[in-house]
Parts: C-alpha cells; sequence; structure tokens
C-alpha cells in the first residue's frame, strides 16, 4: 500500500477507533481524534517534501506536456466490467490541497475540544466526512471521485443536524438538498463523459487523452462546471452557504468553508477545465462575470450581517468568488491564483470560524452589536481574529495578498480568445473588493473588540486555553508562512498548471481554426 | 554597501522578538531593546550614506544600485517580485532621515508612554511601522513598494486605534485605513497596467536594459523594477503601442492612479479627512508617522517614478494642482483650530502640498523641483517631529489638547519653550534656519519653471503658515496661564527633552546641507540664495509673525473681534469645510444604507425565497395530490374504469 | 313457429330484466332491491332456457335464487334495526356513476359490434347436456375440470369457515358491548 | 353492425343486453350508498358475465358444455362471494353503526 493511500486509511481508521472508545470517557476520544489529525499533518508533510523532490525535475518537461504528471500512483482494478479502478496519485495541486485538508482537520478537532454533547458521534461523523475529501483530492478515477464526493457532502447533513445552533434542521436540509443538486448534476456530466468517451473507463488520465466533440463539451462543461460550483457557492446557487455555516458547530464550518468549498474549485479545475478545454473556452465569460458578482455580492452582503458567522459566511462567498474567478482567467496567473487562494481562503475561514466558535463559547452569543470591548479580556483570541481579518482583506506579508495579486494579474492581462477589455473591466470591479473587505472587516471587528465592553459579565471572560491556542498559532503560523515564503509552494504548483495551460492552447487552436 | 539589507531588517528581527519573545516578559526591556535597534539602523543608514558619497561623489547624479536582492515570488517569466534594497541619493536621504527620526521617537516614547499597560505593544508596532517604512524607502521594484505600502497603512492603523478603549481612536484607525485603502486601490490598478506594458515591452527592450543595468544589480531586472519603468526605452514604448484611454495615453493613466495612492498616503486633498483624526493616536506616534514619515511616503513614490511621470506630462499638472489647493485649503484650516494637534496636522498638510506642488512644477529638463521637494522633505521631517514633540510635552505638561487651556508655559516649560520656538521659526522660513532654505528651493523651481500662480499661492500660503504657528506659539506660550492645569504644568523628563534637543538642532542646521549636490540635480552648483525670491517669502513671513503678534500677544482679544467679523466663513473654514460630513454622508447613507443593505435584503429574500419557494412548491404539489386518495372503494373503481376506458380509446384512435 | 315465440319470449324477458335491473339499481329501499334482483335472475334462468342450457336454468333458480338472494334478504332483515335502509345517493355520485357507466357501456358495445365473431350455425346440439358436463367435470384428461372443481370446493369451505369466523367474533364482543 | 337489423335474437342481441345489464349493475355499483346495495348490483353483474359464458357456448361452440360449465363455477363463487361479503358487512355495522359505504374512509391519504 502506498504513501497516498494512507491519506484516505489513516481518517477513516481514527474515526473507527473512535467508535470503539467507550463513551464515558470523552477525553480519550478528543485524544485519538487529535492524534489521528496530527498524524495525517505529518503524513502531509512527508508527502509534500517527497512531491517536492520528485516534481523539481520534471518542471521543465511539464512545460510542453499535455498531461499532468501524477506521482506516487497506485492503481488497482475495482470494477473491471465497467472499468472503474482505484486510482490514485496525487500532483502539485492535489498536494498543497492536502496539506490545507490536514491542518484543518488536525485544528479543527482542536477547536472542538469542548464539544460536550455526544462527541463520540461528533469526532467519528467529522472523520467520515475528511476521510471523503481526502479521498476526493488523491483520486484521479471519476467515479471514486464521485463516491468519496458524496461521502465528503452527506456526514455534513448529521453533523449540522445535531450539534448544529439556530434554525438547524431548516439550514441543514437546505445545504445538503442545495449540494445533492449539485452533485446530481455531476453525476449527469460525469456518466455523459463516460459515455461520450468511447474508452470503456472511468480512468482521468485516459479520458484527457481523447478529444471530446465540441458541441459534446459546449452542454457537459456548464453542467460539471455548475455541479462543482453550487459547491463553490457561485452566486445564484450559493445561498446554502451563509445559512449552513451559520447553523453548523465550530469544527464542521471550519471543515465546511475551509476544505469543501474548496472542493467545488478544486473540482472545476481538474474535471471540468481540464476535460472540456473548449468548453471552458466557451463559457469562460459568462461564469467570469458570475464570480466577480459573487466577489462584490458577498463582500457587500457582509457589510450589513449582524451574526458573526453569517458575516464570514458572506466574506468566504466573496472569498470562493475570487477562486472561480482565476480559474477563468484561464492563463498561467489566474490558475495558479485561484489556487493559493483555494489554500490561503482554507486556512484563513478555518481560523476565522475556530475563532468564532471560542468567542461563542464564551460569549454565547454571535451578534455583532451585542458584543464589545473583548480585546481588553482576551487579547490572544483578539489579535488572531484581527490577522485573520488582515489576511482576508489582502494584506501583504499574509497569504491573502498572494492569492489577491495573482487573481489579479491574471485577470488584467487577459488570454487570447477573450476580449481583453471585458475582462479588464471584470478584474476592475473585482479589484473593488479589497476596499469593501476592508470595510467589512474593521467594522465587525472594531465593533467586537474595541472601544468599551458592553455588557458587565464580559468581564469575567477568560482568553484561549492550550488547545485553542495550538490551533489558532497554527493556522496563523501557516498564513505567515503562506504570506512571507510564497516560493516554498509556488513552484510546487506552477509544474502541474502547465498542462491545462497547453490543452487550452492546443484546443484553442483547433476552435478557432 | 552590501549590508544595505541591514536597515530595514534590524528593526523587522526586532520587531520579531519584541512582540513574540520580549514583551510578554517585561514591558521595560522590550521599550530598551526597540529603540536601541533603531539607533543601531540608524548608524548603518548613516554608514551606507557616507559609502555611497564617499564612492561616487556628489555633485552628479549617483548611480541606482541594488546590492541586495532575492527572488520573492515568481507571478510570471519576467515579472518576478523582489525583495531587495535599492541605494540611490533619494533612497539615501529617506534613510538617514526615517531612520533618524524614528530613534528619537523611539527615545522621546520610552518617557512619554512609562506606565502606560500596552507600552510593549505600542514598542512592537513601532518597530513594525520602522521597517515597514524603510523596506518601503529601499524598494527596488513596485511590488516590494506596494507590499510595504500596506504594511506601513496598517502600521499606522493599529497605532492610531492604540488606545482602543476609546471610541474616537478606533474610528479614527479604522478611517485611515480605509481611506487609505481606497487609495491603494489607485495605485493597485496602476501596477497592473505598468505590470502588463511592462511585460509586453519586456521582450523588446529588456534585454538592452538588463545589459545596461547588469553592473548595478545582482539579479536580473525584472519587468516591475523601477530601473525598467523608469528607463526612457520603456516609457517611449508605452506611449507609442499603447493606445489611449479617455484621451489620455495610458502611461498618463497608470501615473495619475499611482498618484491617487500616493495623494491617499500624503493626504492631499480628496483624500486628506483621515490625518487630522489620525491626531487620536498617541502624539509620538503623530510626530513619526503622521508629520514626519509615512505621510511623505506619497512624495517619495511620485519622485521615485519621476521620469515616468515626466515622459507622461499630464500627470504633473495634475500633482501640481492637487498639491497647491492642498496648500492653501490647508493652510486656511489651520490658522482656525483650537487643538494644537490638529492645528500642526493642518500645517504637515499646507507642508506636503508644498513638496507635492514642488514636484509638479519640475520637468524633466530641468528638475529642480524634484531636488527642492526633496529638500523640503528632508527639512520638514525635522522641524514638524520637532513641533508634535514639543507639543506632546505640552500636552504631558498640561493633560489637555486644547490651546486656550494652555498660556503663560515660557517660565514652566523653558526647554520645550525654546524648541518650540526653533521649529516655529524654521517652518515660518525666518531666514537662518532650515525652513528658509527649503521653501526658498521650492519657490525658486515654481519661478524657473514659469508657474507664476503656483508661485504667488505658496507665497500667500508662506505668510498663512507664519502666521498660525506664530498664533499656537503665542497662545500657548505668552499671555498668563488661562486654566488651573496650566498653573501646575511640569517640565518633561530628561528623556523626552534628549530627541528636542536633538531635533531642534538639526532643525537650526539643517538647511545649510547642499542638497543640490548630492542630488546632483543643481547645474554648477550654485547654491547660493537668490535674493529676488527670498525677499519676498521672508517678508511674507514676517508679515505673518507681525499679524498673529497683534491680534494674540495683547491683552484685549483682538482675534475675537476678527473672527465675529468674518462671521459665517469663519464657522465654515472652522468646520472643515464639512468634508467630513459629505464623505460620513456618502458612506454612512449611499454605501451602507442604499448598497449594502438592500444586497442583504436581496440576498435574504429573493435568492434564498427562490430557494425557499421552490421547496415550498414540491411540498404544495404533494399537497394537492392528497385529495386523490379519498379512501372510498367507489370512487378508487370510478377511476379504474375510467381510466380503462380512456385507454381503450386511446387504442382505438390509434388501430383505427 | 317456434321462431317466433323465442323471438317474442327473447324480447319480453329482455325488457322485463333491463326494468327490473333499472328498478334494483334505482330504489331507495334496500328490501325492494333484494326483490328487484330475485325478479332481474328469474329472467336470466329464462335465458337460459332460450338458449337452449335447461340445466343451467335449473341450477339458476335453486342455488341463486334459492340460496344467494335468500341470503341476501336474511342479512338485510337482521339489519332492519339500523337506520340507513333507504339510500339517496347525492347527485355528484350518480352523475358520476351515469358517466363512468354509460362510457363503459358505449366503449364496449362499440368493441363489440366492430368484431367479427365466427358465429357457427346451430343445430339444436344441447349445450348443457347434463352427462357431458358431469363427465367433464370429472375428466382429468385435457380439457377437463377436475382441479377447478376440486378448488371450487375447498374455496366454498373456506368461505363458509370465513364467514362464520369473521361474523361469530363480533357476536361474542357485542354482548359486553350490550351490558 | 347491421346483424342488429333483423328481429330475431342473434349472437350480438344477446351480447347487447347483457351488456347493458352489466352497467346497470356497474352504475349500481359506483352510486349505491348502502354496502349491500353494492352487494346487490355486484351480484347483477356476475349473473350477467354468467349470461355471456353461456351465449358465446351456445353461438360458438355449440357441441360443446365448457360454457355451462364456467357458468355454473361463476355461480359457486358468487355465493362464496356473498357469504364473505355478508360476514364482512355484519362485522362492519356492528363496529360503525352504520351501513353507510362513503363513511367507511379510514384509508384515505
Amino acid at each position: 500500500m502506498g504513501l497516498i493511500s494512507w491519506y484516505v486509511v489513516i481518517p477513516a481508521a481514527t474515526a473507527f477507533a473512535i467508535t470503539l472508545v467507550p463513551k464515558a470517557k470523552p477525553m480519550a476520544i478528543r485524544w485519538v481524534a487529535s492524534t489521528g489529525g496530527f498524524l495525517l499533518v505529518l503524513l502531509s508533510a512527508i508527502v509534500s517534501v517527497k512531491y517536492w523532490n520528485l516534481a523539481a525535475a520534471d518542471i521543465e518537461l511539464l512545460r510542453t506536456s499535455m498531461f499532468t504528471k501524477l506521482y506516487m500512483v497506485e492503481q488497482w482494478t475495482w470494477f473491471k466490467s465497467i472499468g472503474i479502478e482505484y486510482f490514485v496519485g496525487v500532483d502539485g495541486i492535489s498536494v498543497l490541497m492536502l496539506d490545507l485538508t490536514a491542518i484543518i482537520i488536525f485544528t479543527g478537532s482542536l477547536a472542538s475540544w469542548y464539544v460536550t454533547e455526544r462527541p463520540k458521534e461528533f469526532f467519528a461523523l467529522l472523520y467520515t466526512l475528511v476521510t471523503g475529501v481526502f479521498g476526493v483530492f488523491v483520486s484521479f478515477d471519476l467515479f471514486l471521485f464521485f463516491v468519496f464526493y458524496e461521502v465528503a457532502v452527506l456526514p455534513m447533513y448529521l453533523l449540522i443536524g445535531i450539534w448544529g445552533t439556530g434554525p438547524r434542521n431548516y439550514s441543514a436540509l437546505k445545504l445538503t438538498l442545495m449540494l445533492l443538486m449539485g452533485s446530481a448534476g455531476l453525476l449527469v456530466g460525469i456518466l455523459a463523459l463516460y459515455h461520450g468517451s468511447g474508452i470503456h473507463s472511468f480512468n482521468l488520465i485516459e479520458l484527457s487523452k481523447i478529444h471530446f466533440p465540441e458541441a459534446f463539451q459546449l452542454w457537459v462543461f456548464p453542467i460539471i462546471f455548475v455541479g462543482f460550483g453550487v459547491l463553490g457557492a457561485i452566486f445564484p446557487l450559493h445561498t446554502w452557504s451563509p445559512d449552513g455555516h451559520a447553523s453548523a458547530p465550530t469544527a464542521v464550518s471550519m471543515l465546511h468553508a475551509g476544505v469543501l468549498m474548496k472542493l467545488g474549485g478544486y473540482g472545476c479545475l481538474r474535471v471540468a477545465i481540464y476535460l472540456m478545454p473548449e468548453g471552458a473556452i466557451y463559457w469562460a465569460m459568462f461564469f467570469m462575470a458570475l464570480a466577480t458578482v459573487n466577489i462584490l455580492y458577498g463582500s457587500l452582503g457582509a457589510i450589513k450581517q449582524k451574526d458573526l458567522k453569517y458575516f464570514t459566511a458572506y466574506s468566504s462567498v466573496s472569498h470562493c468568488g475570487f477562486v472561480l474567478f482565476g480559474l477563468l482567467a484561464l492563463n498561467l496567473m489566474g490558475i495558479k491564483g485561484a489556487v493559493i487562494q483555494m489554500f490561503s481562503h482554507g486556512i484563513m475561514t478555518g481560523l476565522f470560524f475556530g475563532l468564532i466558535g471560542m468567542v461563542y463559547g464564551r460569549t454565547h452569543t454571535r451578534m455583532i452589536p451585542e458584543m464589545g470591548g473583548l480585546a481588553k479580556v482576551m487579547p490572544w483570541l483578539a489579535s488572531a481574529f484581527y490577522i485573520g481579518g488582515l489576511a482576508s482583506l489582502g494584506l501583504p506579508g499574509l497569504s491573502g495578498f498572494i492569492a489577491e495579486s495573482h487573481v489579479f494579474l491574471g485577470g488584467f492581462f487577459g488570454n487570447q480568445w477573450h476580449d481583453i477589455t471585458l475582462m479588464r473591466t471584470l478584474t476592475i470591479l473585482a479589484t473593488l473588493s479589497i476596499v469593501v473587505t476592508a470595510v467589512y472587516v474593521l467594522r465587525g471587528l472594531a465593533t467586537v473588540f474595541h472601544s468599551t465592553i458592553t455588557n458587565p459579565e464580559f468581564e469575567k471572560l477568560t482568553d484561549a486555553t492550550l488547545p485553542e491556542k495550538i490551533s489558532t498559532g497554527v493556522l496563523i503560523a501557516a498564513l505567515a508562512i503562506g504570506g512571507m515564503l510564497p516560493w516554498l509552494f509556488v513552484d510546487l504548483i506552477e509544474g502541474s498548471i502547465f498542462p491545462f495551460l497547453n490543452r487550452l492552447h492546443e484546443s484553442g487552436m483547433i476552435s478557432s481554426l | 554597501m552590501r549590508n544595505a539589507w541591514l536597515v530595514p531588517g534590524i528593526p523587522f528581527f526586532s520587531f520579531l522578538i519584541v512582540g513574540l519573545f520580549i514583551r510578554p516578559l517585561s514591558e521595560k526591556a522590550a521599550g530598551w531593546v526597540a529603540t536601541a535597534a533603531l539607533f543601531v539602523s540608524a548608524f548603518f543608514a548613516y554608514s551606507i550614506a557616507w559609502d555611497y558619497f564617499s564612492h561616487f561623489g556628489i555633485g552628479h547624479e549617483g548611480p541606482a544600485l541594488v546590492p541586495w536582492a532575492f527572488e520573492w515570488l515568481r507571478y510570471q517569466d519576467h515579472l518576478t517580485a523582489t525583495i531587495g534594497t535599492l541605494i540611490d541619493p533619494i533612497s539615501i536621504l529617506l534613510m538617514v532621515v526615517v531612520t533618524t527620526v524614528s530613534a528619537l521617537v523611539h527615545l522621546y516614547s520610552i518617557g512619554y508612554m512609562a506606565g502606560d499597560d500596552g507600552y510593549g505593544r505600542y514598542f512592537t508596532f513601532l518597530n513594525l511601522f520602522s521597517f515597514s517604512m524603510l523596506g518601503l524607502v529601499v524598494a527596488p521594484n513596485i511590488v516590494q513598494m506596494f507590499v510595504c505600502w500596506e504594511l506601513v497603512g496598517v502600521s499606522s492603523f493599529l497605532l492610531i486605534g492604540y488606545y482602543y478603549r476609546k471610541p474616537s481612536a478606533v474610528a479614527a484607525g479604522k478611517k485611515a485605513f480605509i481611506v487609505t485603502r481606497f487609495a491603494d486601490l489607485g495605485f493597485l490598478i496602476g501596477i497592473l497596467i505598468l505590470g502588463y506594458f511592462g511585460i509586453e515591452a519586456f521582450p523588446h527592450i529588456g534585454a538592452k536594459i538588463q545589459q545596461e543595468m547588469a553592473g548595478l544589480s545582482s539579479i536580473p531586472i525584472q519587468a516591475i523594477d523601477f530601473a525598467f519603468i523608469n528607463h526612457p526605452a520603456t516609457a517611449h514604448y508605452i506611449l507609442t503601442t499603447a493606445g489611449t484611454v479617455l484621451g489620455l495615453s495610458t502611461l498618463a493613466v497608470a501615473c495619475i492612479l499611482i498618484f491617487m495612492g500616493c495623494a491617499g498616503k500624503s493626504a492631499m486633498f480628496p483624500l486628506h479627512i483621515w490625518l487630522p483624526d489620525a491626531m487620536e493616536g498617541p502624539t509620538p506616534v503623530s510626530a513619526l508617522i503622521h508629520a514626519a514619515t509615512m505621510v511623505v511616503a506619497g512624495v517619495y513614490l511620485v519622485a521615485r517614478l519621476f521620469p515616468s511621470f515626466a515622459a507622461a506630462g499630464t500627470p504633473l499638472d495634475v500633482v501640481a494642482f492637487i498639491g497647491t489647493f492642498t496648500c492653501a485649503f490647508a493652510a486656511i484650516i489651520a490658522c482656525t483650530q483650537d487643538d494644537i494637534k490638529r492645528v500642526l496636522a493642518f500645517s504637515t498638510l499646507s507642508q506636503l502640498g508644498y513638496m507635492m506642488l514642488a514636484l509638479g512644477v519640475a520637468t524633466a529638463v530641468s528638475p529642480l523641483g524634484h531636488t527642492a521637494s526633496m529638500f523640503h522633505l528632508f527639512t520638514h521631517a525635522f522641524f514638524k517631529a520637532l513641533l508634535f514633540l514639543a507639543a506632546g510635552a505640552l500636552i504631558h505638561g498640561v493633560h489637555s489638547n486644547e490651546i486656550w487651556d494652555m498660556g503663560g508655559l515660557r517660565k514652566k516649560l523653558p526647554v520645550t519653550h525654546l524648541t518650540f520656538l526653533a521649529a516655529t521659526l524654521a517652518i515660518a522660513g525666518v531666514p537662518p534656519l532650515s525652513g528658509f532654505f527649503s521653501k526658498d528651493e521650492i519657490l525658486r523651481a515654481a519661478v524657473e519653471n514659469h508657474h507664476p500662480i503656483v508661485f504667488g499661492v505658496a507665497l500667500f500660503v508662506a505668510g498663512l503658515t507664519a502666521f498660525y504657528m506664530f498664533r499656537i506659539y503665542f497662545i500657548s506660550f505668552w499671555g498668563d496661564a488661562r486654566s488651573e492645569k496650566a498653573e501646575h504644568a511640569h517640565e518633561a523628563p530628561a528623556v523626552m527633552l534628549i530627541p528636542l534637543i536633538a531635533l531642534a538642532l538639526l532643525a537650526i542646521f539643517a538647511g545649510f546641507v547642499p542638497m543640490g549636490e548630492y542630488l546632483g540635480t543643481s547645474h554648477g552648483g550654485h547654491h547660493g540664495i537668490h535674493w529676488n525670491i527670498a525677499i519676498p517669502a521672508t517678508l511674507a513671513g514676517l508679515i505673518g509673525i507681525a499679524l498673529s503678534a497683534f491680534m494674540y500677544t495683547g491683552t484685549r482679544e483682538r482675534y475675537v473681534a476678527v473672527a465675529r467679523a468674518l462671521g459665517g466663513m469663519y464657522t465654515v473654514v472652522k468646520n472643515k469645510f464639512y468634508v467630513d460630513e459629505v464623505y460620513l454622508f456618502v458612506t454612512k447613507n449611499i454605501i451602507f444604507h442604499y448598497i449594502a443593505r438592500p444586497i442583504a435584503w436581496f440576498d435574504r429574500h429573493i435568492v434564498d425565497g427562490a430557494i425557499n419557494l421552490y421547496a415550498w412548491l414540491t411540498g404544495a404539489l404533494g399537497r394537492g395530490l392528497k385529495p386523490l386518495q379519498t379512501g372510498q372503494v367507489q370512487t378508487y373503481s370510478a377511476w379504474w374504469i375510467s381510466g380503462a376506458v380512456f385507454f381503450i380509446i386511446l387504442l382505438w384512435m390509434k388501430l383505427s | 313457429m317456434t321462431e317466433t315465440i323465442t323471438t317474442a319470449l327473447f324480447y319480453i324477458f329482455a325488457a322485463s330484466a333491463v326494468l327490473l335491473a333499472f328498478a334494483l339499481v334505482l330504489t331507495r329501499r334496500i328490501l325492494r332491491a333484494a326483490v328487484w334482483l330475485m325478479g332481474v335472475l328469474f329472467c336470466s334462468a329464462a335465458f337460459y332456457v332460450l338458449l337452449g342450457a335447461e340445466f343451467l336454468a335449473g341450477i339458476q333458480v335453486l342455488v341463486y335464487i334459492g340460496g344467494i338472494v335468500v341470503l341476501l334478504v336474511f342479512a338485510i332483515m337482521l339489519t332492519s334495526s339500523f337506520e340507513l335502509l333507504d339510500d339517496h345517493p347525492s347527485a355528484l355520485r350518480r352523475i358520476l356513476g351515469i358517466l363512468t357507466a354509460g362510457g363503459f357501456f358505449a366503449v364496449t358495445a362499440l368493441a363489440l359490434l366492430s368484431t367479427k365473431f365466427p358465429v357457427k350455425a346451430y343445430h339444436g346440439e344441447a349445450i348443457s347436456d347434463v352427462e357431458k358436463i358431469g363427465k367433464s367435470l370429472l375428466n382429468y384428461g385435457p380439457g377437463g375440470y377436475v382441479l377447478p372443481f376440486e378448488v371450487i370446493s375447498v374455496l366454498l369451505l373456506a368461505a363458509l369457515i370465513g364467514g362464520i369466523v369473521v361474523a361469530r367474533k363480533v357476536l361474542v364482543k357485542d354482548p359486553e358491548a350490550k351490558s | 353492425m347491421n346483424e342488429l337489423m333483423t328481429l330475431t335474437p342473434g349472437l350480438y342481441h344477446w351480447l347487447l343486453l347483457t351488456l347493458l345489464l352489466f352497467s346497470v349493475g356497474l352504475y349500481g355499483l359506483l352510486t349505491r350508498r348502502n354496502a349491500v346495495g353494492v352487494l346487490l348490483s355486484t351480484e347483477l353483474m356476475l349473473n350477467s358475465a354468467a349470461l355471456n359464458f353461456v351465449i358465446f357456448n351456445r353461438y360458438m361452440a355449440p357441441g360443446f358444455v365448457d360454457g355451462s360449465i364456467m357458468a355454473i363455477f361463476i355461480i359457486a363463487v358468487a355465493a362464496a362471494e356473498v357469504v364473505v361479503a355478508m360476514a364482512i358487512f355484519v362485522a362492519l355495522l356492528k363496529l360503525k353503526k352504520t351501513a353507510d359505504v362513503t363513511l367507511m374512509n379510514e384509508l384515505r391519504g
């Protein structure tokens, strides 16, 4: 069993181990969960280093190749008759995503240290969910990809339904139904690809060798893109995100906003754009306009939010808009920016939701107007919140800036298939968001943390405890390293983005002939 | 030259060490370590200046070296953001100014902030600010400039909002950050344009420039380096190939957008509202950030991109116009303010207007304005920092900002009084002191480049400056103590006085530094004074002083009569022409009320509503079909038979 | 001559059967409806005779009228204590009933009339020769009905027991309800 | 359609007759509110069906007796059906205190 399969085995084993731990000892449950998380972080570190050495040699080769080069590949036939196989491997983009997920699940399980209500089922479900997410990022067989995708989406209903707060049944139901609606579209798309391709296999690499007829691509691309877009909170279908996150418990919204929404962006890139370049070129402008709406709409919507979680949910809708915007710029900087934004926004939202959970654990209210002057009482949490806020508004020195500068440059430089002035106006509209983000971040944080303490019993609140300090510390470190030393992972990604561009150029040539 | 990176490096490492390790241990030590770091960095700045000028000599344009740089972030092949240090005359000048003023302010803060509970946090942020300002000064490319630009903005936000328990301070911090952030939007779009056309031009002229610059920089020139952007070939390429936008050439549009960023940071007219409110922060912060260093960043950026501004032409006129207008506008308002720090803030605005208009009047052919602006920046940093620190000592003694609470402090705070007097004389442009020389250079530049209106306004403002500066001097130091607090005001502790005295000396002797020589832009090096400009300037100053002496020293309340005489005009000016209220109205009503709220409502009801409607529809459909199941056998059989009949008919039609 | 007599008899009995049927369906009082049913069954017994199935006519009268209808009348008498003896269906049910039944009648009539039935000439062969019926009932070769014969006996037994069980259980419970 | 023209009762006359009886029975089944009324209508329909067998036997297969046997079986089944129906009816009557079929709609949606 190679290194990569451990990514699926460890979380599944942790989930199983948690079910074995007796109900009476919640402490043991938390320790098992955290060790599971820690192992995953360790594993992702090893894999990243290993990938780094392996991939360094091939960057030149990849500049011209048409197919992503996978490393540490494992392949076993699963259903021979239909051509489904357990085909697992990793390339630059998935390594980054795996690191993100490992960090978020580790900090997530630490942040939910104080879940008192049935911790056993909570952590078991949490780790099944994460198994699904890991599975998606490593699998390169479309069917396996879809199976893990469903495993990632379904536990969400139970997690929000049981441990959530506020109108949890409504939002859990709404969230799951909308995501399933998206994945239904996805299934249609995948089957269309399977039948359209003529070869008898779901293998992504084999499928990428086939040139699908343009008419076929024109209708399959939007279905798959929207299928993933629902999870990436694309404009009209984003309403599940504010409600879903507002009623989800801390670790779940950390995982969901931090990682699951990245599944949407990752899927759009890996399946939609990779297999159907002409479709991507045809539909790019339409979805890019939607993404710009996403960006501005999300950030403007966040200004007037009263509840901290809605506030962050709208901001993550806006940041996910950046991911889609970057992807659709269809040039090197755009896609690279989108991938970095996936990583940096994942960490940021993880930090934000973790902190909101901790503040909620103390003040038992998430309404911004009701809170005030908390900085005096909990300086660590306040400064962590501020660092998260500054990262989200794209302060250089934190990873937000790297991603946003890439996306803006990508959007502004445009590509040879689309009208440059249209892309530039969309980019300038997107840049407006850095001001609007600054407005709502500072407004929100200033009211919550600064000026005088609103109600007296906040005086007695305590600052962060050790597990909380570790989880926020790890996340802040990831943000800072991502921001100050970008060359560590930017080359990691560039190698695996060139194939996407070569396929676009090559197919662009054909469609323009 | 190799250790140029130490100048920004030391404050950065001391920021990390103090912030993470020393602050939790002992606040006192944090203060001293931070100050020591700044002094060491100042020492290195001086040594670099010394090496540079001894190596390349003075009197001619020194080369722009990039002795140390590393590849930070690779966007595209020739578009790599490097982090490095660019050493050339103006960056050395800025380095010297920033490190000196910052070191002295750190020393001063030890006294001023003693006993404050956020003491360690204050020094950490001050170090962060010094690092980002120095990073900005030595930036070799426009991306590092933008990165440090934002970091400077954040540290000013953190420092203004230092007293976070005071809602007004928090609001002021927020306002400052958002306004500068809005201005940085222009800067960012300017970078995007320059980056795009830089990449387009690179294949054609990149190789030639790289080869030219080979000796100077340790790594190959990228498309966003200043050396590349300012190169005449690039400007020529952009002017010829890139199209025009709204009638202006693309280079002009880029430069104007970048100037928007500078206007935000240097608080030029439309974006000046945040500077007066920024006085909420501690006084040393105002002295360092909002007088000497951060606000001049805008002027420095325009100076840094001067060749492309000059090549594009129209942006320089915009700079000149905005500079002159702000200069006059701020000076008028300064005459009516009561809070000593607000007066100094508006005077800074006006002096920045001076620097901008000096740059605006300069042209590629006769860059005298460019030198004058840099010289004024040099001298202004010292006497304005001194003014703020002295005001700090006053506030420290009298515990109130209002000048009307002070009075007759001559005897109680002698050292502060003398240093304050020296600075006021300097800013008023009285001959022997530094203000006179730099203002004279600016006026000469205005005259030589045939800008009579600018010269007239500058002259008028020189008088106004003298007037409002001596107004606060006479009110706070002369006459008798107006409030009991002023009665037992006490002199500031020694650690605060040393920086005052040092700055006073600098303010007095800075004028004699032959700036033209160093910046290598004054032809023939005749540095002498041009009497045909000096006399009217000094006269204007003296008239101003006399006028304010007449109004504010006498026992009778002459200024009340004048205020009443001006009537409505006076109140309008006192309320800063209601610009703040306009901004507040726009943001509060227009943006929050008419855009953000409807979007939040729209999202909650329409988009969300659509999804809920869809859910309700399926439910309603289900409920609709329910009555079909009546439970009575007969209805079922009736349905059954009519169904059979229907199909038989269908079959019948099909068969026949 | 016998031809015209049979035609006349056919029309008499047909008319009376239809009238009785309509009466059965439309009367308000159930008891009367039972009597009309008896009348219809007598007419159909006559039809059997007209068709040459005398044996069947006998069975019809004996079993059907004698047994089943008597049982029905007996049941009606037993439940006469309950108020709903007269039955007046609402207008809507009537219309629906007419429509459905009419529709059915029209469609089936059309279908019957439009199909060509291979009618064979009838030369007086007995269609209900008792000896032949008896033989075929017990004949277990091809065309024999021994299996259905056995099954029908089982069915009758089951119905008998079922009827008693369902009815008796209620009676037992009934006394408590009464007291 | 033209066989109907002659007066002497041919196959189609008989078929129309039984069909009419069956439809009247159907009408009764659908509209009767009293359970027994429904039973009576079903008896009528069963009887017309048995009649049909005999008719077809007479006109289509004179030599055979299958039609009559089927008629006999129908009568047997009708008997069984009535017994069970009446038992249920009596039980329901005791339980619901009414014979009105329309009230017995517990199984509605």
